[in-house]
């Protein structure tokens, strides 16, 4: 008697199960220290929950200032909350904005509260921060409700299109035009180095390297120009950036007040592609993450990555495994199925034989692993070159992979990739590409059956194969994830532990620190 | 996938100058004023360092600067094809830019059957072909046939044409002869190839035969079409009106009427 | 019980025997037509079997000078061979371009000889015509030969390519490119309105408006270079041309005399395209047929023409349809199934939802339909616009139809269709376009299985209903084929029997007509 | 898919002029002398017939003519891509065709290294980084990581080399000082974000520093790479040497032996 086949791979579910147990083992004593810890980020995104805005003159964001004259007089190690509640207890300025400003000018000198002190400065920064979380509970209503009204993405995949120009006032007309073409989630790249600049720049900006500046104003630019979109298309525009980098907890704050819908958050992005220390990324991962969780946040993680750096077809597995991992760190967190767009990429050699089915099989084996999850399907890059034409093609291979394997958010790919940063030109070809496939083509996935124990099953079962492979030699290290990050196991980056960015912004947390935000996100 | 209207050019001819305000504009890429223009082409040259200089040196020559070859391809021995971006300096002044507008009135059927019983009080008659060696008809039968071209009937629809359509490979004096037997008031001829200026010479041809056979006010109006011709290019081709691609049934309908019934009304 | 499907359509078998039946029943009285009619046509290429080759001072062909005296002086429904052996045997010249030489000088009568003068004339005649088609034979031998050295096409299917500069001079170097890039087949198209001149050319030429006239000296000079790239990239490349038009017997003897191996010859595209008397039209097929049948070369159908005018929706079963009567008539004339380069195309709007799945649907019902026939697929031309991206586009998923159907002839789509006849750099791109998609995904059909009653199925059985019907209707006229043509059933032109060009080059035979060709060919 | 050798431009500096003979061509489209070239670009301007006839407009200011505008697609309110074909004049001439040819002998690592010891008696050192914000690492480590590009070895592959990667993002003076402190005999620095004219900025930037910061005759070799440059823009950006895309390790090697054991040996 015949069983019927589960899924188009006939995965086994031991074997997922058995997965998924890795990735737990793997994850939890990174979740662990990264509960122990706490970082200036942290903090800084506590501060601004709390509605510190603004920068000084030289434009420092006074949630910066603030933070290094607590940290001055009291440590990190207690967190932000109490030291600064406490001061405005003690009468030192009658808001947060007047503190910092006077902190910079040396006018206040913080001290850790302690007993009664303690407790009333907790119970004034839960109320205040409490505030902010409100603002991004509103804010996530607030989108329920415009989708309801506006009308949702026509159909899945979502059509994701970045814009780049360097300039909100150059990004703002092309958002809006990618949108009319049919964009469903516009994604504004940021400025190259934005990641590894320890604040978040103030105001609009006009100028930016291949990308524009992730500001609290620029989000609120782009989101009205957007929602003034979804209105005239009669289809809510989603609007992503990026909560990575140096600043994660505080964009991803920012994101939540602002209203963006989806952010790129990956568990190790940082710490391969930006050399920020794992332990400062970790730390600021959870936090951000469980913004996103409480905001109604889709995360974008970012394994496409890995394969611009490593050989797709030999680094396959490590996709898998890190979508394994990004799995268990963004439940941990409390976000759910719908909100993991769980990244991964067309980026085999075209010149591969059976090169496109492959591609199936790696695109059928996510969809397969994580049936819940709105996969973010990302283009080809690295094999793409100045033949635009051949570009264009491969694009739309790309397009139908997408289709064939049901993925829930499509990065459209440019024909230009290999040349500039896309032109206006770019993205309408690229959407009538999208268009035509899926239009065409949408559909040819009741026709694809993938060979019984043939080419694509196979080869999903050995990529499942390797991770599982891969998760039992990172468990044979001494300290796990943190020694495999350090000998280069993902994206070929070597990253130890005790090096890398950011570093002097982590803090064991005190027996007495306190986070009146990390406790409102907790208790959700 | 929307289909233009027909290029302009900016030779004279039945040309009027633009009406909107003129204004300066340079090229787009992602930014206001960046000038970024992509061009391919193939030069006659086995692929080397110097091949792409003379890539580059081409496209500094169309006002690229900075050239960048973004693309070399040795196809065989003796040819490379090049993809190269950059920016062009040229501006481009839309006031300058010379159309050739629509100067009739757009008719409905009905209207255009009523303006010619009124003007004419007689049927009017049109024969259309696809002359030289071209056996491109879909172009002339959309404009002719009753079946017509996006979503507007064909000329056979209007009671007050007649329409004679001779099909293709039409050889000028077969067209010249029957227009006689017709007495047709306007002549219509496609020509689709263009290989070797095939659609030019053939209109030159045409037309030089119907000013030798006919005194010049009693020639049928004469209207050639087709996708690749310019519509600014008339008078040089001796024709009436020439009709480029996306040319609806109802503008030519117009146009004929707009001509019969207006300007030679007398004769 | 459930019965294991018959291919991936599941067509009914009996239904596809009724196709079948319906098809003969409706072709049966063309070929009785045909063989009670002879053409001037047919008689030429009989003298240019005997060997009658060359032009006179304006370039009239000796055959054309010398069927016409004949014609003159005995009429064309006692075939050529009688009146013209009769005179040679009679002394008037000692070889044929003599004989046509004097005859055009008016210095020769022809009579019509009885008795044991046309025993001998019959007798000479066989002779000399036997050898222009054991040449043939030779050719077709020398073929076979060379594939076998040189080694053939690497896979099916077939990478076609076409050369249209008009000058024979430049096509020769473009298609030793293209066969350097990965063709298989040339096809040397043919200047515009070749086909309505009632003879071939002589010479090289440089002239042409879209393509080269098809004469015996290019015809040579092509096969020539062919044979020297074979050589150089150690696999055959086969060369096409058209037998069609007013000279269709000639050409194809032609064809067969200097090893071309394979022609485009419809049984209808004369008639509906350039309109050619029908009968003249299938006098002619018939017999060129026969010849490509001794020469083993492949005839290519052209249906693909039909969804130029008519629309591909629309008119799927004319194409089915024509596509069986095109199989009738080539087996009636001795042709093999792997003759039988049955055409049709991707020409469906590609705006239509679906119509990718709508085009492998008509693909592959012409694959099981005639599951021995080296199909032609033909690429998308009527949708094709002036955005050569877009166009590029296309023609991938126009390439991955072939593929995840088994095409045995591709033809190579252009992204400049719309715009101008091909480039080099156009051919190149687009070869560069096929083998991506076949080494990508040339075995993607393994994983192609089109649900079960799903659109794919449906559609295909629907268009196999259609033509069934369609060709009921054609059988309740009264003279069945002939007047649907004359009413407009084929790609919507109406083409009465007793009109179109070539009608006065038919005559009904007469009781003592001889051809001694036809009765060769007839023997095989 | 062959990716081509870097692009060659008409400027001065470490360049030779073509060595192969000259030749006058011109694009090549089906027919030898044709001049057929692609072009495609945006205009900031609505669809109409005036943007058509602006978009022929500047293909004619390149030297199209005629120029076919065979495909103009609205986006959105405000602008329009347009492709156009046609003929250009220009004719292309490869004798004025100035490369930066390699004026160095190909080594093998061996070669390299037996060169350096018996030049310099010591290990040759090089410092190696992406500079600025750029984070591209993948092309200074093909030239750098021991794993190498195209089937070739990188630098640190070379006994005699020591080469030291700082990675991205790395700032001027973060790497001035580590060149400083490592004795550094060459500087290799990356760079491929080219928006806004990044790689220029910033390799001017480098330079300037590394003049400043060293006697002229002890400076290290300054050598800059990266997709987007041209060869021949050494001496502009003030550094000894551009590589551009297709660089393998082993020129890379060659020219730094080439230069440190030649010319400035005796330094
Ligand atoms: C359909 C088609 C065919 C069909 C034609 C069937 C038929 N009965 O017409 C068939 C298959 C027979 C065919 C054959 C050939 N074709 Co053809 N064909 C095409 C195709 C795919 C579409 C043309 C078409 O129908 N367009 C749709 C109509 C509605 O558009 P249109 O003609 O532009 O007409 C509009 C306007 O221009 C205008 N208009 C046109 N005529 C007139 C006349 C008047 C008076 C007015 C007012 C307006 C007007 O109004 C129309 C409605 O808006 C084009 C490629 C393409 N996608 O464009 C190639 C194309 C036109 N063909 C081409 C060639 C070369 C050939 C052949 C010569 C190839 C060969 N050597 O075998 C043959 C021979 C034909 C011949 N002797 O002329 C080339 C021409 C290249 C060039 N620029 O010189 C093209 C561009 C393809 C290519 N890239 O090679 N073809
Ligand atoms: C891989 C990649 C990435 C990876 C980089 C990983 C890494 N560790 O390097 C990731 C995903 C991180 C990335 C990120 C971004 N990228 Co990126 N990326 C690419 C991609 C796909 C391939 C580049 C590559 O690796 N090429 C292969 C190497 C071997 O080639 P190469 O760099 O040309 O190097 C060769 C030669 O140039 C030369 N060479 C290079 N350097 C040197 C130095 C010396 C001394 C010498 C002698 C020779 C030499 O030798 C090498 C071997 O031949 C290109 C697109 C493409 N297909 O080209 C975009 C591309 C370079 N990226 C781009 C952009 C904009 C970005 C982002 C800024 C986007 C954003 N805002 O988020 C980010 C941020 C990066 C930053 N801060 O700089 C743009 C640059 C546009 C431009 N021209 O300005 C590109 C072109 C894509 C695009 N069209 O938008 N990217
Ligand atoms: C997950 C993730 N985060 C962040 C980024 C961008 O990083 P940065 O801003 O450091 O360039 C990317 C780039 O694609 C990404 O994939
Ligand atoms: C079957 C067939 N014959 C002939 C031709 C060419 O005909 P002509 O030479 O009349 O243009 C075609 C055109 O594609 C064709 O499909």
């Amino acid at each position: 008697m015949s069983r019927r086949p589960r899924g188009k791979l006939d995965l086994d579910p031991a074997t997922v199960k058995q997965a998924r147990a890795l990735a737990r083992k793997v994850g939890r004593p990174i979740v662990t220290t990264a509960k122990k810890h706490t970082t200036v980020a942290v903090e800084r995104a506590t501060l601004r929950l709390a509605g510190l805005e603004g920068a000084d003159a030289e434009g420092t964001p006074w949630v910066n200032r603030l933070m290094d004259v607590v940290r001055a007089d009291t440590g990190l190690e207690h967190g932000v909350a109490l030291p600064v509640w406490d001061a405005l207890a003690r009468g030192e300025a009658a808001d947060l904005v007047t503190l910092a400003q006077k902190a910079s000018a040396g006018s206040v000198t913080f001290r850790l509260p302690e007993g009664r002190d303690a407790t009333r400065a907790r119970t004034a920064s839960r109320k205040q921060v409490g505030r902010g979380i409100k603002r991004i509970d509103q804010r996530r209503v607030e989108r329920d409700r415009m989708i309801k009204r506006q009308g949702d993405a026509p159909r899945t995949p979502w059509i994701y299109l970045i814009v780049a120009t360097g300039d909100i006032y150059e990004d703002i007309p092309q958002a809006q035009q990618a949108a009319r073409e049919g964009a469903d989630v516009i994604a504004v790249i940021r400025s190259t180095g934005q990641s590894l600049l320890d604040y978040v720049p103030e105001g609009a900006t006009r100028e930016g390297f291949a990308g524009t500046y992730a500001t609290q104003e620029n989000f609120r630019l782009m989101r009205a120009a957007l929602d003034q979109s979804g209105k005239e298309l009669g289809r809510y525009i989603r609007l992503t950036n990026y909560a990575s980098g140096l600043c994660m907890p505080e964009i991803a704050a920012l994101a939540g007040m602002e209203r963006l819908d989806m952010m790129l958050n990956d568990s190790m992005y940082g710490i391969l592609f930006r050399d920020i220390n794992p332990v400062r990324t970790f730390v600021d991962q959870r936090f951000s993450r469980q913004v996103h969780a409480r905001a109604g946040i889709i995360i974008n993680t970012g394994e496409d990555n890995y394969l611009t750096t490593a050989d797709a077809i030999e680094a396959a597995h490590t996709v898998t495994t890190s979508q394994l991992l990004n799995e268990y760190f963004a439940k941990e967190a409390g976000l759910e199925d719908w909100q993991l767009g769980l990244g991964h990429a067309f980026e085999i050699d075209p010149e591969v034989p059976d090169s496109f089915r492959m591609e199936l099989a790696h695109a059928l084996l996510a969809r397969e692993l994580f049936p819940d999850a709105p996969l973010k399907w990302m283009p080809p890059t690295r094999h793409m070159t100045g033949d635009v034409f051949r570009g264009y093609l491969l694009d739309g291979f790309f397009n139908l992979v997408g289709a064939l394997t049901g993925q829930g958010i499509l990065l459209v790919g440019m024909m230009t990739e290999a040349v500039v940063t896309p032109w206006i030109s770019d993205r309408d070809l690229a959407l009538q590409n999208v268009r035509y496939v899926m239009n065409a083509a949408g559909e040819l996935h009741r026709d694809f059956r993938p060979e019984p124990d043939g080419f694509i099953v196979t080869r999903a079962n050995q990529v499942l194969g390797e991770s599982l492979e891969l998760m039992g030699r990172i468990l044979e290290h001494e300290h796990g994830l943190l020694d495999a990050i350090a000998d280069g196991t993902f994206g070929l980056m070597k990253r130890p532990a005790d090096a890398g960015r950011g570093l002097d912004g982590v803090a064991k947390k005190s027996s007495v620190y306190y986070n009146p935000a990390s406790e409102i996100l907790e208790e959700a | 996938m929307s289909e233009p209207v027909p290029t302009a050019g900016f030779e004279t001819g039945a040309s009027a100058p633009s009406s909107t305000t003129g204004e300066i504009v340079r090229p787009y890429g992602d930014t206001t004023g960046d000038g970024m223009v992509q061009i391919s082409f193939t030069l006659p040259i086995p692929h080397s360092k110097v091949a792409e200089g003379a890539a580059a040196q081409l496209a500094n020559k169309m006002g690229m600067d900075p050239a960048l070859v973004v693309h070399a391809k040795p196809m065989g021995p003796g040819f490379t094809f090049f993809v190269v971006y950059g920016r062009v300096h040229h501006l481009v002044d839309t006031s300058k830019v010379v159309v050739v507008e629509r100067d009739y009135p757009l008719l409905t059927p009905k209207e255009a059957n009523a303006a010619i019983k009124r003007a004419l009080r007689r049927r009017l008659t049109v024969v259309g072909a696809c002359i030289g060696t071209d056996a491109h008809t879909v172009g002339i039968d959309a404009i002719l046939n009753i079946k017509g071209f996006a979503g507007e009937k064909g000329l056979e629809y209007y009671r007050e044409l007649k329409v004679v359509n001779l099909g293709a490979q039409v050889s000028v004096p077969q067209l010249v002869e029957r227009a006689r037997a017709e007495k047709a008031d306007a002549v219509l001829v496609s020509q689709v190839v263009t290989q070797r200026d095939a659609h030019l010479l053939n209109t030159r041809e045409m037309s030089a035969a119907f000013r030798e056979s006919y005194p010049s006010d009693r020639r049928p109006l004469l209207i050639v079409g087709g996708p690749r011709f310019d519509e600014a290019m008339a008078g040089e081709l001796g024709v009436d009106r020439v009709f480029s691609r996306g040319t609806t049934p109802g503008e030519v309908a117009s146009y004929l009427v707009h001509q019969l019934t207006t300007q030679r009304k007398a004769s």
